[in-house]
């Protein structure tokens, strides 16, 4: 099996250990269970490492995988390059850390198979959708991600969880439908649907009131599963009522690939990027910046705080990416990166304090340092990354992002992000105070610490938190500063793959 | 390019229904009437003025066949909203279990 | 000619599926766009999407009817606050106006630039063997997409097993025993 | 089909229910057999195959269709169908790349001609028919749950 045969391999094991999972699921005790879900996400962070190394051998820094052997205009492809290759390290590592997590957190929940089975259903469609070459391909495993994660979200079947999740559903259908709606434009424009050959042609054509009315309608659709603010509504309810390992897993990772590095796809490489969406960008980012935060001040519930900042943040990546110069996208990436891991790791830690202690409502807890050292360790290490303080990797990113604002003369846009880091610094303040200082209330006495697999994965996470300051490295930065080439010259992706092709 | 229009009219209906109506079961028939216009619209980008089905004759060579392209996608994207119609109608039946109506301004028990 | 006369019923039986009171009689009406879709896909000459929309629709209607008929439902009471019908307006109004411009841009309707299915229809058969193209489209040219598609259609069947299933969360006596 | 009369419809639809119950089922598994050569295909028929059983249930109660088809076999025999056509594409491996039609083409207008796109039909078939019917029972069992509260 030579090299170029990883790449359907991201598709192919977590499909199979869903079905698998599904018919074996009933008879099987729950450990086996267990084995079974964590070794796929194992083999599947081993794979993702592995492409990164076999990208530098590989011609045009591309590996272009043909399905079926046809041919990309003909058939669909599967076109992984530097900032595909990015997005499986970040998807496959925060995977495996919350599928070894939700093996002891699913004590609480019935029917645990189906679970894993939709688990790794929405792990399907996340790596279907960053590995594939195809717009509508791209539309079909964005939906598979999505109908795994309305499921998830009403998993405990309560009365709130399925208000939020009907609320999700709808919301991410209609934005579905714009999306292909969209897609059926391009078609008719350009008569294809491989995303190298529309670039191509969208670069020749002269069209007007085409591109504009199509970003316009992406912008809507994948903005929604960004949960940029205009759009934003679903976010709040949805993650809160979902069980912890999945909502760390919504926010920590489904509206990055599904909203951002959809979007930056298809407006860097498909689209070509203007002036106008880099603005739009901009100004989305902005506020989605300090509405989140705002909002996120008044919140008494833990898990619905952390979704208020899941929108800031995600405003903070978007401003970043938004700036277009090379400073800006890699701040914009490597905030994702951090995004990823300490929003994961702080969700982690509110799913270890339901699991313990029962309530989300900070009010009724106080003091559990004593209780649960690990937990209130993690969560320091965390809160100080998201809040930014020197040593954490959350500092860094912030930093080159204020640095691009200041450097393109975006003075205003600067400001927001200073003011915004702050605010997120005071909301973070509160959740160390009430949760976990302070004196141990008498109704906490019998707490005890998390099991050990959960604390096993929250310290993994941690580590990664510290560790992620020191990307900056001159060895480590082209890790992502390929990934920044990549969308910068736009146009070199429809070249390199119409290019392969034609030798 | 008139009949375009007409389908994104019936779009903009089933996304008024969706956005403007109170009881879930009128958002859902909304939902399915967006799905319905977004599969026409796609087809009709396909069709040819008298072109033939794109099935190959046993005895001469279809000439003017409609391209298959659109409707291959169309295949795929019927189906995708019946298993989200169908995912959306179960999560509805369970809120109506729990509240005992349909109407969503009364299931507001989320706070905020 | 007929395909205007489709779109038109189609619109009027949208609107009646919208406004109609009493929620069966709107079930029903959604059921006659559905299938004046399907007569739609056959004067477009589409029959594989026919059998399927005809057949998709007849199940999504008996669930829909199932979720409704023995629900004592009172009619479905009128008027939300006023911004946001007029916000509905006013995006539905820029949305229309917009795609006015861009549907000018579009090829005219009837004569699609088949570029990359040229190749398809050519040589579908020789290459995949079958004669009906479109089954050749999505069983060999675009066959991932169709696993996809079977994905997403076991997604929301395990979806439904799970949310439909009697006791989400075990209570907290009964978690002792189960760990 | 020994059955409590009182569950299902009225004698009427019963009878009717008989007859036409077995020409759908076999309408359904044509239509899916010859996707590649006449319209229709795996979803299609599997639709097909999924509403005559959902006919028999309406006709005769939930016990008589349940006892045909029960849920947890329904959910299973789902997960295998799929099974099935992913390892369909895998072993696509062997001719080369993902997807790759491995088998020989056969002639156009024959049965066994397009390769392993009757054995796909056939899997996506079983999928969808099985798939559609396992959420029907569930909402039907659901129903039942609540009145016996």
């Amino acid at each position: 099996m030579n090299s170029i045969n990883v790449v359907p391999l991201f598709v192919i094991i977590p499909l199979f250990s869903a079905f698998f999972i599904s018919i074996v699921g009933k008879f099987v005790k729950r450990n086996a269970v267990y084995a079974l879900s964590v070794i796929p996400c194992i083999l599947l962070s081993f794979f993702s490492f592995n492409a990164l190394r076999l990208l530098q051998s590989a011609p045009g820094h591309m590996l272009l995988y043909k399905i079926g052997g046809w041919a990309p205009p003909f058939g669909i492809c599967m076109a992984v390059d530097a900032f595909g290759v990015f997005m499986l390290v970040v998807v496959n590592l925060v995977a495996l850390f919350i599928c070894i997590y939700s093996t002891g957190y699913m004590e609480k929940y019935t029917d645990m198979p189906k679970f894993f089975t939709l688990f790794f259903l929405m792990l399907t469609g996340m790596n279907g959708l960053i590995v594939t070459g195809d717009l509508f391909n791209l539309f079909v495993f964005l939906e598979i991600a999505s109908v795994a994660s309305y499921a998830l979200v009403a998993f405990g079947t309560e009365a709130e969880e399925l208000e939020a999740a009907f609320k999700y559903a709808i919301m991410g259908s209609v934005a579905s439908c714009f999306i292909f709606l969209g897609i059926a434009f391009l078609y008719g424009f350009t008569s294809t649907l491989n995303m190298a050959d529309m670039a191509r042609v969208l670069a020749t054509s002269h069209s007007v009131f085409i591109i504009p009315f199509v970003s316009a309608l992406f912008i809507m659709g994948f903005g929604l599963k960004a949960a940029l603010v205009p759009f934003h509504a679903w976010l709040p309810d949805a993650h809160p009522s979902a069980p912890a390992s999945i909502s760390a897993m919504l926010s920590g990772v489904l509206i990055k690939t599904l909203g951002v590095y959809a979007l930056a796809r298809i407006f860097f490489n498909v689209l070509g990027i203007t002036a106008t969406h880099l603005a739009v960008f901009r100004f989305l980012g902005a506020i989605s910046l300090v509405i989140g935060v705002v909002l996120a001040l008044s919140q008494w519930d833990l898990k619905r705080l952390l979704a208020y900042h899941s929108i800031s943040q995600i405003g903070y990546v978007v401003l970043g990416i938004g700036i277009g110069t090379p400073l800006g996208i890699f701040g914009g990436l490597f905030h994702l990166l951090n995004h990823s891991v300490f929003k994961s790791l702080l969700f982690l830690n509110s799913g270890a304090i339901d699991y313990s202690v029962g309530t989300r409502d900070l009010k009724h807890m106080s003091g559990l340092k004593e209780k649960m050292p690990i937990t209130a360790g993690t969560n320091m290490i965390a809160s100080m990354s998201i809040a930014g303080i020197p040593p954490f990797n959350g500092f860094f990113s912030k930093l080159i992002i204020i640095f691009a604002c200041v450097q393109a003369g975006y003075f205003g846009y600067c400001l927001i992000a200073i003011v915004g880091s702050i605010l997120t610094l005071a909301s973070f303040m509160k959740v160390q105070r009430y949760a976990f200082l302070g004196e141990l209330r008498q109704a906490c006495q019998n707490v005890k610490e998390a099991p050990f697999v959960m604390k096993f994965s929250m310290i993994a996470l941690a580590v990664i938190c510290v560790l992620g300051g020191f990307l900056l490295l001159p060895s480590l930065r082209p890790f992502i500063n390929n990934a920044v080439d990549v969308l910068i010259e736009g146009a070199k992706y429809s070249a390199i793959i119409l290019g392969e092709t034609a030798k | 390019m008139m009949i375009y229009l007409l389908c994104l009219i019936l779009f903009c209906i089933g996304l008024y229904g969706v956005l403007r109506k109170r009881n879930i079961v009128k958002i859902i028939v909304g939902l399915g009437i967006i799905e319905y216009s977004m599969n026409l619209f796609f087809v009709l980008l396909g069709y040819r003025t008298h072109g033939r089905s794109p099935i190959e004759a046993r005895t001469e060579n279809v000439l003017n066949m409609v391209d298959p392209l659109p409707q291959a996608v169309v295949l795929t994207s019927i189906v995708i909203s019946l298993a989200v119609t169908a995912l959306v109608i179960s999560i509805a039946i369970r809120i109506y279990e729990y509240y005992g109506t349909f109407d969503i301004t009364k299931i507001k028990r989320l706070k905020g | 000619m007929e395909l205007y006369i489709l779109l038109i019923f189609m619109i009027f039986g949208a609107i009646v599926a919208i406004e109609a009171r009493d929620l069966l009689s709107s079930v029903i009406a959604v059921g006659a766009v559905g299938f004046a879709l399907c007569l739609a896909f056959l004067v477009l000459k589409a029959p594989d999407l026919a059998i399927t929309q005809l057949v998709v629709e007849i199940l999504c209607l008996i669930i829909l009817i199932r979720a409704t008929i023995n629900r004592d439902l009172p009619l479905a009471i009128e008027g939300r606050w006023f911004f946001n019908t007029v916000s509905t307006i006013v995006f539905v109004a820029v949305f229309l106006f917009f795609a006015y411009t861009a549907l000018k841009e579009l090829p005219a309707f009837g004569d699609p630039i088949m570029s990359v299915v040229k190749r398809y229809i050519e040589q579908g058969t020789t290459e995949t063997g079958a004669v009906n193209l479109v089954s050749a489209v999505i069983l060999d040219f675009r066959a991932y997409d169709t696993l996809g598609e079977a994905t997403v259609l076991f997604a929301s069947v395990i979806g439904i097993m799970a949310i439909l299933r009697r006791k989400g969360r075990k209570k907290i006596e009964e978690k002792e025993d189960a760990s | 089909m020994r059955h409590n009369p009182d569950a299902g419809m009225s004698i009427i639809v019963k009878t009717v229910t008989r007859l036409t119950v077995g020409l759908i089922l076999l309408f359904g598994i044509y239509i899916v057999l010859h996707g590649h050569i006449s319209p229709g295909g795996g979803f299609a028929g599997g639709v097909i195959i999924a509403l005559s059983f959902v006919h028999l249930m309406l006709a005769f109660g939930k016990d008589v269709a349940s006892r045909k088809l029960s849920k947890n076999i329904a959910s299973n025999l789902e997960a295998v169908g799929a099974l099935m056509f992913l390892l369909i594409a895998v072993a696509g491996f062997f001719g080369g790349s993902f997807f790759v039609n491995i088998l020989e083409k056969g002639t156009p207008f024959k049965l066994f001609s397009a390769g392993t796109m009757l054995l796909n039909n056939v899997a996506i078939s079983l999928k969808v028919g099985v798939g559609l019917f396992a959420i029907f029972l569930a909402l039907v069992i659901l129903e039942g749950s609540k009145k016996k509260k």
